[in-house]
């Protein structure tokens, strides 16, 4: 598989059809990859496509397209912001090729937890999992435990836009419901729910990860830099943290494709996905629509209909 | 309307009284609902005083930050009124505030804060008894439910 | 334990100049009594103004030690906190911490022409100088004003042209970048003035402020006429919080603008990354 | 001077004699984050994970600050600071690396005029008990940059686990007089035989010590690694926030009408506007400045000015990275052979 991504990407280059592939290249450990912007043969050659590659590439395309067309290497996934940036005019479609890898899921880290990482010498997949290689021997980890939460639901397909296919897609069986997790929470009474949010909020220091993480967070100014506006100060008690994450959770409203980038890159553990996903599960439910499917759709808040759900219906 | 102009009004909430009253803010539509309450004014409509009036040049200028920045500062309920669907005097500025409010209203709900806090209604500006009605169905609403203790509170 | 740092001592505006369409320069008087006394500073340290409900900004110090019992600084509207000083009528409380960061090493130019160069609200931090050796004539030898803006209107500090023109020994030598009908001086931009006007780097020294882009441009005409990077001092700009070298914000290489500056000699510029 | 040694089923019980005395701040897991709190509760202490999520900075420089309150009336204001430390603190379980931060920090902050009085004051009222890390993370390099795991500074007690019980040696008075509680015995000879012999076989699974400041003299400035972390970089603040030496500040205003509090909070040089002029000019403009600030402050500027790397080795930004940025790897290429001749 790597060596056909690196022929392809090397090929794609060399024909000058693109300027750069983002990709990814094995990270400074074995269950680490980082992000790669190949531009020559050369560079082409240190791509990898394994159980570590979690990163949504998508995340470089506003800014990597104004040197001109790229291509980019991303998962059933990651494809949707690709749909989401090309549906907000953040990048055209003849600027961007899709290279849509296979997928069987990709690594949570959580599910190393019991394994002397300094150890670790290689992570592969296994058809039922991953396969952590130690100094020690080899553990094997179910898919259950092995992928990151969003693996376990999804039932992608190959994206409308992919460019170039590298082999088919396996055929997943989501053996989680992704409202699970938004029911369970929703268990909770209004009181217990601002508890959650002010005991998980307590933790936030604002760095900002979710929001650079996050391939919808392409504004040029962010509301919470504006100084002058002063919408929240970067104070870091949970009311301002509230507020901060509030109003990028609205902002995302039928733009968050649920990629979970967000929640991966929070130092502190913030379930920030779960409002995503509630999000995704509340537009789907009053407008019928699914973020990342359609590149020629209407912005969900930026359209209506007349037939929209009303809060007050006329008699 | 410059959203610094909304947040100022947002935010010069007066200290509690000893009497605790439902601290309620209205965001209304300049050409609907504000005219309908200026009519229930005009009509000697009794309501409740807890209601302080922000005028917005459309519901739709209505941004979720807003009601947000209200509960923050610790409004203890919070009303969105416009002109009813199809008579916006801007076309179709309260269609796409619909889909914004309708949408936040259920994030406020999922974030645990009481959806009886917070209202939207189509309140047009011959509608003057029915804002009245609004504003005092609303605030015993809020009244009910007690002080809001902050949204993470 | 010293006192808290970042806590200001308040003070009264006394004074408020309009200066350009977009300047105005404040005059402010401790309201400690004690503190005012002992209060003193040296040209070219600056000052961190708190419009109280806005936030803090830095100012040159623009009134000269000589002079005492208040301080000065002049503030172009550009952003929140010089908005809301702008708002600001005598009377008004203010905060003020200072004074910080180091001076014009004004001993070292005892005895020498000094050459002062300033553009449009850049001759701010070089009045303080420019007064203090005027309080002190009998110390420097000829003194020399250049001072250049967009249209008279944009010139602060007018009611001082008189003063300082009239005092023994020292020029005042005046620009805009346009012709403006009534206007009898010299119409160029400020490098090209300078090279114009042949300062003699023989026991002189140079004090530039202003646009960069002015600076940038001066600098090379006052390397042509002979002055050594020694002989040329200029006040640095850049985003401060703290003032007093902890919050990392004006870090270039390895100082602090706001304790080892602002003033810096150009040889010392030289030394820094460019990051200024 | 003296070593003792205590069982690990004494510790609570000492803890519970100091809270008298001291605010105990120690780590506690939870939902999934270690960080250092204060604990009323001995037994929920966890000293598992090394190093902790966020060290123990956040105890001296806290993220959020009040600096003072202020009272609007006419034209006039009033000021008030907040007070100061009420209790002293003690702070158990800090690793060698987030200690000795504290001598970088305190360089910046109370070692030079004017003293940064807040941060003083809570360095003045806090003991701090550290723990040797017996089992470092993949991220951790404390070996390469200081020698400190095995000589600590900046702590009162240094304890070493030895499975049913701690080795613990006072560095300070304040430490000799921690050590005086009833729950320690005095060590044997065999102990601290034991002690060293942990000692180093630890250390040898850690990386050998480098000379970055003297390496830091030939750094590039325009080497072509700050463009390429540029375009891999977010500029998120996750490593700066998680730095036990980073200590940049931002001041802000929090105005609620004629009341309001000055305070200060964590920035970073990582983020677009932290040097951003009024008037729209940014010395370092993109993250290519931005991510040469980061290394060039913590490995060229801070042994220029302070005579001390700007860096412990924690590996909290190398854990934290959304992209796998790591500083060990980055200091590696910078300073690698074939640059410095080319």
């Amino acid at each position: 598989m790597e060596k056909e991504l690196r022929d392809k990407a090397r090929e794609l280059l060399e024909s000058g059809q693109v300027g750069t592939v983002i990709g990814y290249e094995a990270g400074s450990a074995p269950f680490k990859c980082a992000p790669l912007y190949a531009r020559t043969p050369e560079e082409a050659e240190r791509l990898v496509w394994n159980p570590t590659c979690v990163n949504n590439l998508a995340v470089y395309l506003p800014q990597a397209v104004k040197q001109g067309p790229v291509a980019v290497v991303v998962k059933p996934c990651d494809a949707k912001s690709v749909v989401e940036l090309l549906k907000e005019n953040q990048v055209e479609r003849d600027d961007v090729k899709t290279i849509v890898v296979p997928c069987p899921g990709v690594l949570n880290l959580d599910a190393l937890a019991d394994v002397d990482l300094s150890d670790v010498r290689s992570v592969e997949w296994t058809d039922d999992g991953i396969k952590v290689t130690t100094g020690s021997g080899e553990v094997s980890i179910p898919k259950e435990k092995a992928f990151l939460p969003k693996c376990l639901s999804c039932a992608l397909g190959d994206p409308e836009i992919a460019d170039i296919k590298l082999g088919e897609q396996p055929v997943r069986t989501p053996v989680v419901d992704s409202k699970m997790s938004v029911e369970e929470y929703e268990k909770l009474s209004p009181l217990e729910r601002r508890e959650f949010w002010a005991k998980h909020f307590a933790k936030c220091i604002r760095c900002y990860a979710c929001r650079q993480a996050c391939p919808g967070c392409y504004c040029k100014e962010c509301f919470a830099d504006k100084l002058g506006q002063m919408w929240v100060t970067r104070s870091t008690d949970p009311t301002t943290n509230w507020f901060f994450h509030m109003t990028r959770a609205m902002h995302l409203a039928g733009r968050c494709i649920g990629c979970g980038e967000c929640e991966r890159a929070c130092p502190m553990g913030i379930p920030l996905s779960l409002l995503g996903k509630k999000l995704e599960m509340e537009v789907e439910d009053m407008f019928e629509t699914r973020p990342g499917e359609d590149a020629e759709a209407l912005p969900v808040l930026g359209s209506w209909k007349a037939e929209d759900p009303d809060p007050c219906p006329e008699e | 309307m410059s959203d610094t102009a909304v947040t100022e009004q947002v935010e010069t909430k007066e200290t509690k009284p000893k009497e605790w009253e439902p601290k309620i803010i209205g965001f209304l539509c300049n050409w609907c609902t504000y005219a309908g309450a200026d009519l229930a004014g005009s009509s000697r409509l009794k309501y409740p005083p807890n209601m302080r009036v922000v005028k917005v040049p459309c519901s739709g200028r209505v941004d979720p930050q807003f009601v947000m920045k209200a509960f923050e500062r610790g409004f203890d309920g919070v009303l969105v009124s416009g002109c009813h669907p199809g008579d916006c005097h801007y076309a179709k500025g309260n269609y796409y505030a619909r889909r914004r409010i309708m949408l936040f209203q259920r994030m406020l709900q999922f974030m645990g804060i009481e959806p009886e806090r917070f209202h939207f209604d189509w309140i047009s500006a011959a509608e003057g008894q029915k804002f009245a009605e609004v504003v005092e169905q609303f605030t015993e609403q809020v009244r009910k439910l007690g002080p809001f203790k902050g949204v993470t509170g | 334990m010293c006192e808290n740092p970042y806590v200001p001592k308040l003070a009264t505006i006394e004074k408020v100049i309009e200066e350009t369409w977009d300047t105005k320069t404040f005059r402010a008087v401790f309201d400690d009594e004690e503190y005012r006394e002992a209060f003193t500073y040296e040209p070219g340290q600056f000052q961190i103004v708190s419009a109280f409900g806005v936030g803090e900004a830095t100012f040159c110090l623009t009134s000269t030690p000589t002079r005492k019992g208040f301080v000065e600084f002049s503030v172009k509207k550009v952003a929140s906190v010089t908005s809301a000083l702008h708002e600001m009528s005598e009377g008004t409380t203010v905060g003020i911490r200072a004074p910080l960061g180091n001076w014009f090493p004004y001993e070292k130019m005892k005895g020498k022409d000094l050459w002062f160069v300033g553009g449009g609200i850049g001759m701010a931090p070089l009045r303080s100088l420019l007064n203090f050796c005027l309080d002190n004539r009998q110390d420097y030898g000829k003194i020399n004003i250049i001072y250049g803006a967009r249209t008279t209107g944009d010139f602060s500090f007018k009611y001082e042209f008189d003063e300082w023109a009239k005092s023994p020994n020292t020029e005042l030598f005046l620009t805009i970048d346009k012709a403006e009908e009534g206007w009898d001086k010299n119409v160029g931009f400020v490098p090209a003035y300078v090279t114009d006007l042949k300062p003699s780097p023989e026991n002189a020294v140079a004090i530039t402020c202003g646009p960069p882009i002015m600076i940038k441009f001066t600098l090379p005409n006052l390397k042509e006429l002979g002055f050594a990077d020694e002989q040329i001092y200029t006040t640095l700009e850049m985003k401060m919080k703290c003032g007093i070298g902890k919050c990392g914000r004006c870090n270039i290489g390895q100082y602090y603008v706001c304790t080892d500056g602002p003033v810096f000699s150009y040889a010392q510029l030289k030394d820094l990354p460019p990051e200024y | 001077m003296e070593s003792k040694v205590i069982s690990k089923q004494d510790i609570a019980p000492w803890l519970k004699g100091l809270a008298e005395k001291y605010d105990v701040i120690a780590p506690v897991t939870e939902d999934g984050v270690t960080r250092f709190k204060p604990v009323d509760d001995p037994s929920a202490i966890d000293l598992g994970p090394t190093p902790a999520k966020s060290g123990i900075r956040e105890h001296f420089t806290p993220e959020t600050e009040t600096l003072f309150d202020y009272k609007l009336e006419g034209l006039s204001a009033e000021v008030t600071p907040p007070e100061g430390i009420k209790k002293d603190r003690l702070i158990f379980g800090a690793r060698a690396c987030d200690a000795a931060a504290l001598r970088y920090v305190d360089a910046v902050y109370s070692n030079v005029e004017p003293v940064d009085t807040p941060y003083f004051d809570r360095r003045e009222h806090t003991a701090i008990v550290g723990l040797f890390c017996n089992k470092p993370s993949w991220t951790c390099f404390c070996t390469e940059v200081g020698d400190f795991m095995m000589n600590p500074i900046n702590m009162d007690v240094y304890l070493t686990d030895l499975g049913e019980k701690y080795y613990a040696e006072a560095l300070t008075p304040k430490g000799e007089e921690l050590l005086g509680s009833s729950q320690f015995q005095p060590a044997t000879g065999a102990d601290k035989q034991a002690v060293e012999a942990h000692r180093e076989s630890v250390q040898a699974k850690l990386p050998k010590p480098v000379d970055h400041a003297k390496a830091s003299e030939s750094y590039d400035w325009d080497d072509p690694i700050w463009q390429k972390l540029a375009e891999v970089c977010l500029g998120c603040g996750a490593c700066s926030f998680l730095c036990p030496t980073c200590h940049c500040f931002d001041i802000m205003e929090c105005a609620k009408g004629k009341k309001g509090s000055r305070f200060r909070c964590w920035d970073t040089c990582q983020f677009d506007k932290f040097t951003l002029m009024g008037h729209g000019h940014n010395p370092r403009p993109s993250r290519v400045e931005r991510t040469r600030q980061r290394v060039f402050h913590k490995f060229k500027y801070s042994p220029e000015r302070y005579g001390m790397l700007g860096c412990v080795g924690c590996g909290r930004c190398v854990a934290v990275c959304p992209v796998n940025i790591d500083i060990r790897k980055v200091i590696q290429e910078i300073e690698s052979e074939d640059k410095v001749s080319a």
